[in-house]
């Protein structure tokens, strides 16, 4: 388990040699984009609970019957029902795990983890935000002081407590994690890949810079020019990012900080079809949601112009006085 | 003061929980009840407080009416000090710049340890919870207070799954796992006050609710409780504290 | 050696918990501020060679007559003659130290190191990075990839060298620095601390979280309001904060991102007058700009009314299209 | 391309060191002829060459007639395309963005070990150099072009002082120390270009420049040169090169 999760430097490496990280534009569709993720892959997901996931990238990974993905997320909500529910993830590496701390524990993750035999792997959110910041740093690992003397800590043998060689003190070294690929959405990049993010960061500026390869969505693009009149506000450097797609309402249902606050109805509706049957709930929900759009657009239709614009309305409140 | 005769569990449980917090302590806070109580405390007798959310939120100063669905959502940041990223935010607890930890819990123990990860053997649960969170970072680098519902299958004489640790197995164990900072302060029931003894770390009552009485806690508890030599009353809940909650959060999201 | 550098944990948390960490206005004088500093002090100086650097505190502290102060910084420019040719300092922890690249050696530095037995810690520029990472995350050491096999390492036993527990590969762990006070310039703050930083950051964000005390000198205070308009725009949060003092032109003749570029002729000047006696020409610069002046303003009245505007119209242009 | 006939060996150091770059490299370059070389480059031959500063800078764009001072100034961020922390930007290099590091060199070894710290003995030293600063990190972490001048005392067998590794003692001892990416790859100086020996990592002459002899080379480095089997000679600077370079730095302050 720990040699399929700690990449060896030199591979890490030959990974970025061989990447093309030149100031090139690198705008493709959903579709492309999300080809670049294969079966079996290790993928970081961006935001946290319901904010900037990159949802519409799931949707469409979800779409094209991609499997055996190991995913990661500093703390994983509705994203990760859907990633387990309609198959294309066995493997889900988190803090935590449910819809969201309004709707109680999820049903969804419980069947999978319970009696389908799917791994959600349980590590502190500093100990998520250690593993992914060792791996943008190119170091096989981070001290940190918690996790110590908890079950959590004793159910991960890839993490190691030393005594400190300075200090003597108790400490637990925590094992890099690098994603194959990483689905990031802001709020505006351009067609580079060079991102800004407003308000909250969580990890993603660790995620794009450990993981081997990053797709961003984002709101919308904005020339290179703007970005370059405050290079101080680039989160994210072109020269991470292997794809860019512009995606408005990329985190549908979601929230997208400054843009749209959650929608909360659909989720409402949402966490109790599948509560009430994780099995045929969610594919009912996949089908009608997921499989059965021919676009995006047609997704955000069907959640309802209505919604999307109230939540709009919430959501650019940020900035009222 | 005038007290206030009429109030839920819940409502109960925000207002002794926010009582503990001082003016100029730094707290992080959980959703739910703590964001709630702090949130109370800082309008109510703590301008100097200052709030930290686990989605990357310094200084945080909560709309009423406004409650935010969980801490990463962006009603956290409304007209707050700083936002910053959700692992520096935590590292701010490592560095001890955080006086208390304030969480809800699932599962608690007389050592303090908290667990909600699962209920019955981990290899093969019951249930699986939710899991930690930042629980484990808070609990494990600062001073913690809990704020729980009170029931018999909640308060265990040692818990499945340690994922939040308190004094681990009392004594000098916390310490002795490498946590030599921080630790349970106290636990807030709507029966009780909980604080820990200093030597054995066991949970021990400090405060019965107004009307609640040693029998009803103990009855409501799965292990034996010691009470405190100085056990009293707590006050009531005033009507200016009521009237202050019910503003924050008039959709009754976490106090119904 | 060791000891002194590494502050144990439990000492670090006690200086924390004895902070006054809460909400509170802290703006003082620049005389009240740098009394703070005290004798046999580490303090840790924010900016990078010409850039933020916080003179006016530099300057104040000399006129103190402060004595055995331990000064790091990632890059040293003529701070550091100050600071040694002064007699404050007689320990620079840094990875580059001379008077600019434009002048060559520096012959103060020279003189005091070869001859007057003042230590120049040298350090790689990411090693000073990473120490006061650690610092300011709470951990003991970070693990890095370089200053390995050089004799800039072979220097330094207080880093050690380890084979890593997961990987076998040689690393390089670089102990904390935890400065007793930092000191740091900032284009604004609010009276409470909570800090903006234009343009390039350098590692001052790490040293405010590695201190133990923080003073920031700034161009401007703000309102609170302001700051909290944009709480994503904080650099640096109130907590960390111990002093505030609104200086304008508080690098000057060092450059503040935005504001002003260096002051080159004053430089040159001081350049030539240092290089070439190390001894008089520095007691003759001390006396008149930093002994002599009744306060910051007279000082800048000798740097002369027409190089500040010229270093502001240079300063601003950063922002012109 | 026309041949230019009158130039200064800070010029011609530059022109050649700025042709060792390809477009769409990304290159960490050091102030001075580095960076005037890189951005020589960028404006002739590589619109899509990638600059990074030491103080935090990504991407950067630097205007004629306003070379910054050092890498560490505003000017270096004016329309870059991002601007970080400066232990980020050599983080980049630890985890691998960068192509090429490029820098000066003040002594340079038979291994292409660099020191910029001391001359004499350390301990006793007859002169306290300015350090690394960011030289032994890009050093350690990429593939390295080192652009200097050509003196005997600076060309030694064996630098009094590691401060950056070039190939430590030869052979496999690079690796060997923990440094198992990067290397020396190209040193331009006024006289030569250089390589180094795939086996024993020594330093050779791979071509020479306009009008200068390999005695002139040999006369000039302090150890015993090899010289490349298909040893040519240098292409002189265009008229092209010489004018954006003389655009780009029309006060002479690195190109004198």
């Amino acid at each position: 388990m720990l040699e399929a999760q700690l990449e060896p430097y030199s591979r890490l490496r030959e990974n970025l040699a061989a990447r093309d990280r030149s100031l090139r534009e690198k705008v493709m569709s959903l579709e492309e984009a999300a080809g670049l993720v294969q079966d079996g892959m290790k993928v970081g997901i961006g935001g946290s609970t319901m904010s900037r996931t990159p949802m519409a990238l799931i949707w469409e990974i979800i779409r094209q019957r991609r499997q055996n993905l190991s995913c990661s997320r500093c703390i994983v909500s509705t994203d990760g029902d859907l990633l387990f529910g309609s198959g294309v993830s066995d493997h889900i590496i988190t803090s935590w795990f449910a819809q969201g701390i309004l709707w109680g524990l999820s049903k969804v993750m419980r069947h999978h983890v319970e009696t389908q035999g799917k791994r959600y792997e349980e590590w502190s959110h500093m100990g998520v935000g250690m593993r992914l910041r060792a791996g943008g740093m190119g170091v096989p690992f981070l001290p940190m002081r918690a996790m110590l003397g908890s079950d959590v800590m004793r159910q991960r043998p890839e993490a190691k407590p030393i005594d400190c060689p300075f200090t003597g003190e108790r400490l637990l070294l925590v094992p890099a994690l690098n994603p194959d690929v990483a689905l990031i959405h802001v709020q505006r990049c351009d067609a580079y890949g060079n991102a800004q993010i407003d308000g909250l960061q969580f990890m993603d500026i660790d995620l794009a810079l450990a993981a081997n390869k990053v797709i961003l969505t984002t709101e919308r693009i904005v020339s290179n020019d703007q970005i370059r009149r405050h290079p101080d506000q680039t989160k994210i450097a072109f020269l991470c990012v292997d794809a860019v797609v512009e995606v408005p309402y990329g985190a549908a249902p979601h929230e997208c900080f400054g843009i749209y606050e959650p929608m909360l109805k659909h989720m409402d509706a949402y966490v109790k079809q599948v509560n009430a049957d994780p099995v045929k709930g969610m594919q009912e929900y996949l089908e009608k949601y997921f499989y059965g759009p021919k676009n995006w657009n047609e997704y955000l239709e069907l959640i309802g112009l209505e919604e999307l614009l109230e939540a709009s309305q919430r959501g650019r409140s940020i900035y009222n006085d | 003061m005038t007290e206030a005769s009429n109030y839920t569990a819940s409502e109960i449980l925000a207002i002794l929980a926010s009582r503990q917090l001082k003016d100029g302590q730094v707290v992080f806070a959980g959703v739910g009840t703590p964001l709630l109580a702090a949130t109370l405390a800082q309008q109510l007798r703590c301008p100097g407080l200052t709030i930290l959310f686990e989605g990357g939120v310094v200084g945080a100063f909560v709309e009423a009416g406004k409650l935010p669905p969980s801490t990463n959502d962006q009603r956290c940041t409304k007209r707050a000090n700083m936002v910053l990223g959700s692992a520096d935010v935590l590292l701010l607890l490592q560095r001890g710049y955080v006086d208390i930890g304030f969480m809800g819990g699932a599962q608690i123990d007389q050592f303090g340890n908290l667990n909600s990860s699962f209920i019955g053997d981990p290899a093969a649960p019951k249930t699986r919870l939710p899991g930690t969170g930042g629980g484990n970072d808070i609990s494990s680098l600062t001073n913690m207070i809990v704020a729980m519902k009170h029931e018999k299958r909640r308060f265990v004489e040692k818990v499945d799954f340690i994922t939040s640790p308190g004094f681990i197995r009392g004594g000098n164990s916390r310490r002795e796992s490498g946590l030599p900072a921080g630790g349970m302060f106290r636990v807030i029931t709507e029966l009780a006050i909980f604080g820990f003894d200093e030597t054995t770390r066991r949970m021990r009552v400090l405060a019965l609710n107004p009307g609640v009485s040693r029998e009803e806690v103990q009855d409501n508890t799965g292990f034996k409780l010691e009470f405190d030599a100085n056990l009293h009353v707590t006050e009531p809940p005033t009507t200016r504290e009521l009237q202050i909650l019910r503003q924050l959060d008039p959709e009754r999201l976490f106090t119904a």
